[in-house]
């Protein structure tokens, strides 16, 4: 096979026992794929996470915008380790890429730079009184999913394949940028041709798409995206992207970034609002799962469970596509039968409402 | 009796050096890892600056080695090597009264820089890859059919700390020329681009082929590495890199993607080293005694160098070496015995 | 007596369509003249200017002592055909006057006198006037003879080639050739039948009485006459559209001279007058370098004014040229070649583009101050020896100078004005002039001859003294300002295009140089001295091309066999420096290197 | 079709499409001057310039931006030049830089 070479580099995983380092912007847009990592885990695979109630953001976002020094970011690390080593854990498991890459580039500068190590251990001892302690392994929790991937696929309750045709569904997958651009040995299959998503995808029928665009970021670029004049070039990024996809006809996309999967969804939303265009077959715009959501629909789980209802593009004809039983009427309903609100349709032309942000200039 | 010399390598460097050494009354014994003579200029169609075809000048030598009777043991590895003989990874031995390294070098293997999908996508190709398909008469794409836009790109494995090559393959440059004239001729419709990071014409009438490339032939160069290649849906391969001339990037989709792959040390010279104490430079080729007068000769007396096995060099450099070495070692015979 | 036979037609439809289309000509190019041209004439008209102009019309469209004085073979072919001609006419109708009187005489009567007043018909005979008609037919012929000789080897003629010509020039061309033997034949045939005692056709007349049939003779009579009025009449048809045009235009062109009328950068009405006043003679072709080192053969003055005037000019011959000037040195009827091509290039690529040389505004890089203004000019920025000789000279004479464009100037505006941007120059000479104005300099002094040249030529300096660097040299010599020591070297000096030709600077400095060690003269020197190739211009001859031309004239130089050659103009330095083997300075160099310090 | 001001639009890449650029121009002056393509980007034009020397105008990174077929901007650009021809003094490859000059402005602009 031609695609061998991806999988080229390899890491250690461990097989047991992880410590869950949750991420920001997935608690906030995608609350339903962290419940339903640790569910797959811990339910259905019976393996040991813990998700710690103490542990806080790596402050990533901030590092990376410029508000948060290397100090305090690197003593926020070294505090997550602690815990972790408190609780009886070795092996760190994040589930941002962002942290992912903020925890590689703290650990390689402390063994470069053993200085910066020695401080961060005094601040760790002067401001919380932890003790610094190295994991034993760092993954992300994509690389988790991809090394239990035969076993959910063992499991599989449905298939990465149209029902209707049989034929395999064609995903494009799209990897973060701090997954394996920072650190290539960081990441299954190096950074470029990372094998990480593209594993899970052929492990459950899926066809992976290699299309031109496939390394480009998502955009995201944290301050590409938080200041306003800026983010132009934030959605030149994705729009790129989807233009590049399109010819392909995927079925959906599949990514490991909290920041990637929410752009590349909402994007396909404000792009159609200013250009009139709508990406996907049938002009509704391509799904964009995380790969929890993926794995969960492979295994069963309700797509309302999931939170796949929290998406700006309808997932619906993908369901039909995999054969994946869903209430219709569900879709928006909370807790106890609460209407929990809708996003805006992609599919603008059929938008009846007219709206105007207001927006400072 | 006469005195006898073992040339490890069959190759250009090799068969010169014994051949010289044979006209002097110097017993040469050639000991080749192929099952053939040649080296790689074998798979080479032309040499670059005169486009003389590469059998003129490989075809005569190997025919002179042939006609002297030099003895040659081929499809035949040296496992080690010492100033009295060779030992082969068959554990025979051979002696002789001095050694010769002859052994060139290794082409970078494309595949490394994965960025570029060489194996994986199917009009990525290397400048080894071309000469062959011109050596067979036809260039194409995978799919039988013309290219129209070509891009050839500089540099694949060498002066790039990413895959540990620091050091310049010297010949690419002015193959990338000579490829591109050639693939000018044969399509003289398509565009060829070069994309290179520094153009080095180091050799005589090099810089005039490489203008006739950009006046006459219309070749475009373009100063800027390519950064990544990507196959589009109908196999034709997309590459951004930085015009760096006009301080952007640049995009484009061309038929084919040809890799000028350079030299990088013999990958057993560490072995052979090893066997005999010799020294590897940084770049990971021989080390030579010195690099002015002692360029032919080894730390270690009575081993000696020629040809690529020390540096990358041109097929006509490797010639020349090869008649120093040849001199070189007869003078230290010369020396040995008569004064013993 | 009414003077008609049918053989008059051809002449008579000749005559009248020349007359009716020259009229044409010149009354509309004389009405679209602009209001300053036509006040030019207005109020030059009745001076003494206009006396001039007659007499040089005597002189040149005549006599053509011009060509005289260039080739005297070619000049003696000009005038035996122009003024033989021109004394036909003229003793012709003394002849029909001495004859028949006062009394008035159609054209036809005149021109054709030997067919209506044969000897034998005339009471009283003038042999005077037979002999002298005679004589001047047979000036004619010769002039004829020798144009065909020039047709046929031009090498005969004292040039290496002669112009090729276009169809109508062809058809005139050939007429002109055979009108004055088939007169000759005409006028023997009639002597042959009704006698005649003239030395030539009398004579010939006789010869073929003797040898030829009487019928044969009687055959013959009316067709030749009608050869001979149709060639007229061919003649006349095609000579407003040939180049036998000039005869003509060439008259009205001395006046309109003489009343100070001149061609400028916009292209107007008195241009026709001097394209059309182009003989063709095909005497700019040789000393063109571009045809005699390069081979170039479509682009000299000949070819571009006759495109120019059938409108068939390309850019690339417009552009194809080095504007030395050598040709213009030597043509004989004086046409303005630089200045009407540099108008065809103004006419085709002269776009204003508005928002051009904004950045212009407010620029001020000058240094120093003082009432000599010094303006290296751009390509001096490249030669920085000439500008460092400058500075060393200004400072031994105690000079207070203001610096231009030390720091990197603004273009003076010639170069674009050479490619026709003749707008977006006037920008830049109105930024220098501002420039210099505001620095209140009183003598403003260039070592770049391009720019002297358009400062003197397009700038409105009143009360600002330009000089050259040779001729500010060449002053403080004189007035003794400065002193130089005399070295034993023997120098060659290059005149410059623009310094030359351009601006007629020849002696200046010879006497710098003459002032330091010995001046020797190369072959073509002052007025005919060689471009050095590198003339901005020519937009279209390549690189090696112009090398080849510094090459040929550096070793012109060369072959003096002088220690060191001088030029004073970077551009022809650097071209001379690219192929010399001796040493190369600019004149300030040689200057400099000797100032003796008191 | 916009329905709603988001303060901001795509942003239009800054690189260089060789795929979609309109090529035809840029063909026509190679055509017509191919001692263009020996420019080795030496930069010497641009050092010498006189215009350079006062604005920012950059005769190599515009020529080449032009074979690339961009020209947006060029024209206006290539009128700060005012033909003094250094640059053809200094170039090593000989390239006869002011009809280049004049070339590209007609190509891209007057007639």
């Amino acid at each position: 096979m031609r695609r061998a070479s991806w999988q080229e580099y390899q890491k250690d995983i461990a097989d047991d026992k992880y410590y869950y380092a949750r991420s920001c912007i997935r608690q906030n847009f995608f609350p339903g794929s962290e419940k339903a990592f640790l569910d797959i885990l811990g339910k259905d695979l019976g393996i040991d996470i813990f998700d710690d109630p103490l542990h806080t953001s790596c402050t990533g976002i901030g590092y990376h915008s410029d508000v948060v020094p290397l100090e305090t970011i690197m003593t926020v690390v070294a505090r997550q380790f602690a815990l972790m080593a408190e609780a009886g854990y070795e092996n760190f498991i994040s589930s941002c890429i962002t942290s992912f890459g903020i925890y590689n580039e703290v650990l390689a500068t402390w063994e470069e730079f053993p200085e910066t190590k020695e401080r961060t251990r005094r601040y760790l001892k002067e401001a919380t009184g932890r003790e610094l302690v190295l994991p034993r392994s760092i993954a992300h929790t994509s690389d988790i999913m991809f090394h239990h991937r035969r076993a959910i696929a063992q499991r599989a309750k449905h298939r990465l394949v149209n029902v209707h045709t049989g034929e395999p569904l064609r995903v494009v997958e799209h990897i973060g940028c701090h997954y394996a651009k920072i650190f290539p040995k960081s990441g299954i299959g190096g950074s470029e041709f990372p094998y990480v998503l593209a594993g899970m995808i052929e492990a459950w029928g899926g066809d992976v798409v290699d299309y031109p665009e496939r390394r480009h970021c998502c955009g995201f670029g944290f301050r590409n995206y938080l200041v306003q004049a800026n983010r132009g070039y934030s959605i030149a990024n994705s729009h790129k992207k989807l233009e590049s996809m399109a010819p392909y006809r995927p079925d959906f996309i599949v990514a490991n970034c909290p920041g990637c999967a929410m752009f590349l969804d909402k994007w396909q939303y404000a792009i159609a609002e200013m250009e009139g265009t709508t990406y996907g077959a049938d002009g509704r715009g391509i799904p964009v799962l995380t790969y929890e959501e993926m794995a969960g629909l492979v295994l069963g789980y309700d797509p309302w469970e999931l939170g796949m209802q929290m998406h700006q593009v309808d997932v619906e004809p993908l369901l039909d596509k995999m054969g994946v039983a869903y209430d219709r009427e569900a879709k928006y309903l909370g807790r106890g039968g609460k209407y929990i609100g809708k996003p805006a349709k992609v599919a603008v032309n059929c938008d009846e409402e007219r709206r105007i942000y207001q927006i400072k200039r | 009796m006469a005195k006898r010399v073992v040339i490890v390598g069959g190759g250009p460097a090799g068969m010169q050096t014994a051949l010289e050494l044979k006209a002097r009354g110097i017993e040469p014994i050639i000991v080749e890892r192929d099952v053939e003579l040649g080296g790689k200029v074998r798979d080479w169609h032309k040499l670059f600056p005169s486009f003389t075809p590469a059998s003129d000048v490989l075809d005569p030598i190997i025919r002179g080695v042939k006609s002297a009777k030099i003895r040659c043991f081929l499809g035949q590895e040296v496992r080690a090597i010492a100033p009295d003989g060779v030992t082969l990874r068959s554990e025979e031995r051979i002696h002789a009264d001095a050694v010769v390294v002859a052994t060139g070098f290794t082409l970078f293997d494309a595949h490394r820089k994965q960025e570029y999908g060489y194996g994986l996508y199917s009009n990525v190709i290397t400048s080894v890859d071309l000469e062959r398909m011109m050596n067979n008469g036809r260039v194409t794409l995978a799919d039988g059919s013309e290219p129209r836009r070509i891009a050839i790109l500089h540099c694949v494995g060498s002066r790039d700390e990413k895959v540990c090559q620091r050091h310049c393959s010297k010949v690419c440059c002015i193959t990338g020329v000579k490829q591109a004239i050639e693939l000018k001729q044969m399509f003289p419709t398509a565009d060829v681009f070069n994309f290179y990071m520094d153009i080095r014409m180091f050799g005589a009438g090099y810089e005039e082929l490489y203008r006739e490339a950009q006046q006459r032939y219309n070749v475009h160069f373009v100063r800027g590495r390519i950064s990544e290649a990507a196959q589009t849906i109908n196999d034709r391969i997309q590459i951004k890199a930085e015009d760096t001339l006009t301080g952007r990037p640049l995009r484009m989709t061309v038929d084919m993607l040809v890799l000028l792959v350079g030299m990088n040390g013999n990958r057993d010279n560490e072995s052979l080293a090893a066997s005999a104490s010799l020294n590897i430079a940084p770049n990971g080729f021989f080390e030579p005694k010195d690099s002015f007068r002692g360029a032919v000769c080894s730390q270690r007396e009575g081993i000696f160098f020629a040809g690529a096995a020390t540096a990358p060099k041109s097929l006509a450099d490797t010639l020349a070496e090869a008649s120093m070495t040849a001199s070189t070692v007869a003078e230290y015979l010369n020396h040995k015995y008569n004064t013993r | 007596m009414t003077f008609f036979a049918p053989f008059t037609i051809p002449f008579i439809i000749g005559t009248i369509f020349l007359f009716a289309a020259v009229a044409t000509k010149f009354v509309l190019w004389l009405v679209r003249l602009p209001r300053v041209d036509k006040r030019l004439i207005r109020h030059n008209l009745f001076t003494w200017h206009t006396l001039a102009a007659v007499w040089e019309v005597v002189r040149e469209s005549l006599l053509h002592v011009r060509i005289f004085k260039v080739n005297p073979v070619l000049g003696f072919m000009h005038a035996s055909l122009a003024f033989g001609w021109f004394l036909l006419i003229v003793v012709g109708w003394i002849e029909t006057v001495a004859y028949l009187g006062a009394q008035w005489v159609p054209l036809q009567g005149h021109v054709f006198f030997k067919y209506f007043m044969p000897i034998n018909g005339i009471t009283h005979h003038e042999p005077l006037f037979e002999q002298l008609m005679d004589a001047l037919l047979l000036v004619v012929l010769t002039g004829v003879a020798l144009a065909w000789m020039k047709r046929l080897r031009s090498r005969f003629m004292g040039m290496r080639r002669t112009t090729k010509h276009i169809l109508f020039d062809r058809v005139a061309l050939s007429a002109l050739w055979f009108i004055f033997p088939a007169r000759l034949i005409a006028e023997s045939l009639t002597a042959a039948l009704y006698g005649g005692e003239g030395f030539l056709t009398g004579s010939l007349g006789h010869a073929l009485a003797e040898t030829v049939p009487h019928d044969l003779l009687v055959m013959f009579y009316e067709p030749s006459w009608w050869v001979y009025s149709s060639l007229l009449g061919i003649f006349f048809v095609a000579m407003p559209f040939s180049r036998y045009m000039h005869i003509l235009a060439e008259i009205p062109l001395i006046f309109l001279r003489h009343w100070k009328l001149h061609p400028t950068a916009e292209r107007k009405s008195y241009d026709r007058f001097e394209v059309e006043a182009c003989s063709r003679c095909g005497i700019c072709i040789d000393p063109c370098q571009l045809q005699s080192e390069l081979g170039i053969n479509d682009v000299q003055s000949v070819y571009f004014l006759r495109d120019r005037r059938y409108n068939m000019l390309n850019l690339k011959v417009a552009n194809n040229c080095l504007m030395c000037g050598r040709c213009e040195a030597k043509c004989p009827v004086g046409i303005n070649l630089n200045t009407l091509r540099l108008n065809s290039r103004a006419k085709r690529r002269n776009i204003p583009y508005e928002g051009r040389y904004k950045y212009l505004r407010g620029l001020d890089r000058s240094s120093g101050e003082g009432r000599v203004g010094y303006f290296a000019g751009c390509m001096t920025s490249l030669t920085p020896a000439t500008q460092h000789s400058m500075e060393q000279i200004f400072k031994a004479v105690g000079e207070d100078v203001w610096f231009a464009d030390r720091d990197g100037g603004v273009c003076c505006g010639r170069p674009l004005m050479l490619t026709g941007e003749t707008d977006a120059a006037r920008k830049m000479v109105a930024y220098n002039t501002d420039l210099f104005r505001r620095h209140n300099i009183t003598t403003l002094v260039t070592s770049c001859p391009i720019c002297l040249r358009v400062f003197r030529e397009h700038y409105r300096l009143d009360g600002i003294e330009v000089l050259h660097h040779s001729e500010y040299i060449d002053r403080l010599i004189t007035e003794g300002r400065l002193s130089v020591a005399a070295d034993a070297r023997r120098y060659t000096y290059h005149d410059p295009c623009e310094l030359g030709r351009g601006c007629g600077i020849y002696d200046a400095p010879r006497r710098v140089i003459a002032a330091v060690g010995e001046v020797v003269e190369p072959k073509h020197s002052r007025r005919d001295a060689l471009c050095c190739g590198s003339s901005l211009a020519n937009t279209v001859i390549d690189d090696s091309q112009q090398l080849r031309l510094g090459e040929r004239m550096t070793a012109e130089l060369e072959a003096t066999g002088c220690d060191t050659i001088v030029t004073s103009c970077p551009l022809c330095m650097k071209a001379i420096n690219r192929a010399a083997r001796c040493s190369v300075e600019d004149i300030s160099e040689v200057v400099a290197k000797n100032i003796l310090r008191s | 079709m916009r329905n709603i001001n988001f303060g901001y639009g795509i942003s239009r890449p800054r690189a260089i499409d060789i795929d979609n650029n309109d090529l035809r121009k840029s063909n026509a002056i190679i055509a017509e001057m191919p001692e263009l393509q020996a420019c080795i980007g030496c930069g010497s034009c641009t050092a010498s310039c006189t215009a350079g020397n006062l604005t920012e105008f950059n005769f190599r990174r515009l020529h080449t931006a032009v074979r690339r077929g961009e020209y947006k901007g060029a024209y206006e650009d290539i009128n700060k030049c005012m033909l003094c021809g250094k640059c053809r003094l200094v170039c090593p490859r000989g390239i006869n830089t002011r009809a280049l000059i004049m070339l590209i402005k007609r190509k891209l602009g007057d007639f």
